[in-house]
């Protein structure tokens, strides 16, 4: 087993594509992105997964502990932006041969 | 007044679900359509009027009329924004102002079809090509609200205004799936002609007004919903959401009287000048000016506008052109 | 016994269908109708058989008749949990008990659909109110479940009893979205008549036995795959789940025969009366009796009595109402 | 050569809601069809098609006619994996020649059922039972490629090979969605015969044509995806997904005339040669044969043999038809 | 970076309402929900996502450490009488101008 | 508060059985199942959720630290053979009357 991070992050779906975006340059190629969920915020009120098309996604990322400061970098200016949250943790990672952070 | 009219669309299947969509939310019913089931309705409303306009204007021609209807239907949507953008700054700042604007300069496409049907009940004919109309009207509010903010922004605001491509922008604006998928069907519409209709006519036809009258009941659940968020909004924006459409219903009869739009297009044109976005404006001013507050946009245009038309406004302006058109 | 009926009604697509999908289940085929389709299926045939109900009962008017059906539904739905429960306490605890019963004291509306679509093949014509005697017998019976649970429940019950709140129960009782739907659509059919009815014919009509029978496939899924719970169920309520709904027709079909119902009305009351929830209940029964095992409640009613119902109970029913009406 | 037929193809709803969607990728529009919904479609157009073709098989029977198309239809779903695997093995390694040579084995049911609406547009009659022949070609190619791998991989292959059970593949291969839907369909529509059509027919044939035309603009969608992996794929395979269909089709055409089948259903037999699998075969291959590559297989017979069958490959067939029997 | 407390909880989407309810009285005022989630307990089986609306939400709330004995004292009832299950962890929040846990 | 280990697996929804079984197997028989994951790994590009079935599930479930060993045991093999990726983390369980990993 092998010490990685976990990058977890909330945000609008119409930021989906601009988070990827920053991972990616960052170096981060794998993800897992969850749709249609619900929420609150402290910025507009409870998301209702009408119409509006305000939904958002949650976005999850393992990555090596060294490509982190790059993804901070890279995200902190979206959510600033756009709004949406982003949490780090730490996570072993069950290595298998086509296991991704080793990579 | 003859209230014959209103009472009439309101005995409407269409609109009576939407009445009990809201009812649902009043009385805390756990009712709900389960995404993603009212989006492949709205899809299918523009699949269907998309290429039911299509077949018509094939029928039509692209006549004279059709021409001086598009150029009201383009001069509408690039005036009401920028007149209701001043009349928005009194209260707000620029960032609100501009995004409220934006999204009454656009159009609300099931208000649209609501009217429509409305008077296929009444028998009025109306054009095909007012689709074509509907299309026209949904993108440029957008940059004109752009334009707005970059004009009128303040130095903070300037910063923002380097972040976003106007590529981009133009593309959210012109080829969102609303609208992509409405002028696509426009076109397949047209170039499959009356043969195309028959094959199509019992999914495009048929289901048409269940379908709709099913969607009503969503928009009556999400409109409600959102109804708690007008205390944020305060007086005036819900005033601005009452008169403005009336305003621009007025402005939009008045011109399709000069132009001298048959009766039944006259309606689906006052109906677009005073419906209200709620999705393709929100979804690109969220990006595009993420300073303004979307509760103040979305719930204006979705919470008082559409429910407004859509009960009220539709019958009274039809009243309105039954008065001058005789 | 005439077996003919039953083949004729296992003959029919729905029926077919739906052992299709529980032979899906046996053969372990990956068939599935993912969510949320089955719900607006559901919410389409609510929608449906409510509008349709409502245009019929214009028709007909509020008789004595009706008051006369809508006075029994209610009596059924009363009576039927009560003696359940103390047939269900000899082998059950209280909770339990008093959870099975309310399910069985309700209704399910896709029986009920059923077997309306069986009377139409055969020309048998129904009332268009026995769709309010439906809206009406879903709620009671937990309103009477949970009265059972606070009259009868132990100390350490009594407990849990002061923790839910009746205006909460009362609200998922009467405005679940079943019942919400199924009476603002009826609601709505009495107020459109014949208008609403034949611009919205294709959809609700037309669509109609497809979507049943589609439905039907994807409740066979679903009560296969509850089959396997039934081992903890024991013998004495898969019994239960079998007899009880016969006993219940039986009652239904005496009361029919008092008040002199027509033949199809009987067929629709007996099923009524036999039939089991396994959507409204359970879900209430969850929230406000969380000491009841739910696989006892909901596959019960899901894997027995819904299939038997469905399969054999039906034709058994319209068998013995032909035996005496006639 | 006369193009007037694939004009008269392309000039489809169907197809131009096909370009429609692949139109959308390129211009990067947001236009989607949310998940469940294009996977109802399908079950939809299975659930039709397949009770469309029971309803007409017990019309026609069971006759030497239907036998000898049925046999034809095996043979082919055995002898094309084998032929293209050695022509695969050429450039690629066993692993990935098994996978794509079972997925050109195997059908695509929304190939053959454009077809089948190009048939009905054109008024060309085609026999129920292509149906049968259609359901009974999904499967073999799967167990063929299986063999293949099993045959001709490498030590390091054989070690695979212990790890998968027989049972488990037939029962993907026989049971899976598609199939056991489509056969279901099947049986259930000769055991209802003409009855059970009347009922259903607005939901199974009135609809179908306006879901088929939905469902290829989600398709238009999924393919054109996928055409940025066709630069992994490289020359070699591009070439292979056009010609083989062709080759396939021509190898069909023969056969159907040896057997003189009437020129529908010739159409439809070389639709199913020509066409390749990008559900049920490559769900079974990633869980068998996991060395091979998904994107060479999957993007293979999704983004080029599929439009290219659509398109230009349908109506090419019908004048080869068109030329022979006449 | 700073340290906050995640907490999940998957439970049946009925007590959605109530959970949220305890969450917004404990000062947790931002959470996602995703629905729609198939699970296996100890108390009642499987749950597929069927007819019988018995599918499960999982609910992430970040917060401040600080609220966590407040969360904890507030939903633990809940998962007594209805069960489901909640789960607490450690991660790093990357601060934004718009961010959740230091407000 | 009690410690319990969090096993997140991601992988193609064909695995799903596979997985589930490995961790009943385990011992491991509670978990929450979230469907129609978008993703993209080291292995085959984008999953985007279309019609070839290509989407990923996302598999959580919470056990007791002794359970691990056996866990990563069988579903390795899993990975080795199909692809997807498996991590582990440190949670604290809210114990309630009906609490899972206590079991
Ligand atoms: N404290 C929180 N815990 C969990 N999710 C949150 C929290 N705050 C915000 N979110 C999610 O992040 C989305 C965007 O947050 P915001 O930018 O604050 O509107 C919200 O809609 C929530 O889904
Ligand atoms: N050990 C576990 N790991 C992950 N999820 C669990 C676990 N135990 C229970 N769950 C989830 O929590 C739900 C409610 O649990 P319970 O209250 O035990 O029925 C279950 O349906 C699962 O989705
Ligand atoms: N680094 C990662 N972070 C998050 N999810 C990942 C990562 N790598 C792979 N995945 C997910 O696991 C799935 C299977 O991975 P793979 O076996 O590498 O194709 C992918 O489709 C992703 O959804
Ligand atoms: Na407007
Ligand atoms: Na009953
Ligand atoms: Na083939």
């Amino acid at each position: 087993m092998h010490l990685v991070k976990k990058i977890e992050i909330i945000a609008n779906s119409f930021e989906l594509a601009k988070i990827l975006d920053s991972l990616d340059k960052s170096g981060v190629h794998g993800h897992a992105v969850i749709r249609n969920v619900a929420g609150k915020g402290l910025r507009d009120g409870a998301e209702d997964l009408d119409m509006t098309m305000l939904d958002n996604v949650y976005v999850i990322a393992f990555c090596m502990p060294d490509q982190l400061k790059s993804v901070v970098e890279n995200i902190r200016p979206l959510l600033n932006k756009f709004g949406g949250t982003c949490y780090v943790s730490d996570v072993m990672e069950i290595r298998s041969v086509k296991c991704v952070a080793s990579l | 007044m003859d209230t014959s009219l209103i009472v009439s669309n309101i005995l409407n299947p269409p609109v009576l679900f939407f009445f009990l969509g809201m009812t649902a939310v009043l009385v805390k019913s756990d009712l709900e359509i389960p995404p993603p089931i009212p989006k492949l309705f709205s899809l299918y409303l523009l699949f269907a009027i998309g290429f039911k306009g299509g077949v018509e204007l094939i029928k039509s021609g692209i006549t004279q009329e059709v021409i001086l209807t598009l150029a009201a239907a383009m001069l509408m949507a690039c005036v009401v924004p920028i007149y209701t953008f001043f009349i928005l700054k009194f209260k707000l700042d620029t960032y609100d102002s501009a995004a409220i604007a934006a999204t009454y300069g656009s159009i609300s496409a099931v208000t649209f079809i609501t009217a429509s049907a409305f008077l296929s009940e009444l028998g009025i004919d109306y054009d095909g090509y007012m689709v074509a109309a509907l299309a026209l009207m949904e993108s440029p509010a957008i940059i004109v609200g752009l334009i707005l903010v970059n004009l009128f922004a303040s130095e903070a605001g300037k910063q923002s205004e380097r972040d976003f491509v106007w590529s981009e922008v133009l593309r959210d604006a012109f080829l969102n799936s609303s609208v992509f998928l409405l002028v696509g069907s426009l076109i397949i519409g047209f170039l499959t002609g009356e043969h195309g209709w028959q094959v199509l006519e019992p999914f495009t036809q048929g289901m048409f007004y269940g379908v709709l009258t099913f969607f009503l009941l969503d928009m009556g659940l999400v409109a409600a919903r959102r109804i708690k968020d007008l205390q944020k909004t305060g007086i005036f924006l819900i005033s601005f959401a009452i008169l403005i459409p009336i305003v621009n219903a007025v402005i939009g009869l008045v011109i399709a009287w000069f132009i001298e739009m048959p009766k039944g297009d006259a309606l689906l044109f006052s109906v677009l000048c005073a419906s209200a976005s709620y999705i393709a404006v929100p979804a690109a001013m969220r990006l595009t000016v993420p300073e303004a507050n979307p509760s103040l946009y979305v719930s204006t245009a979705l919470a008082v506008t559409f429910p407004f038309n859509i009960i009220v406004g539709i019958p009274i302006y039809l009243y309105g052109i039954n008065l001058f058109w005789s």
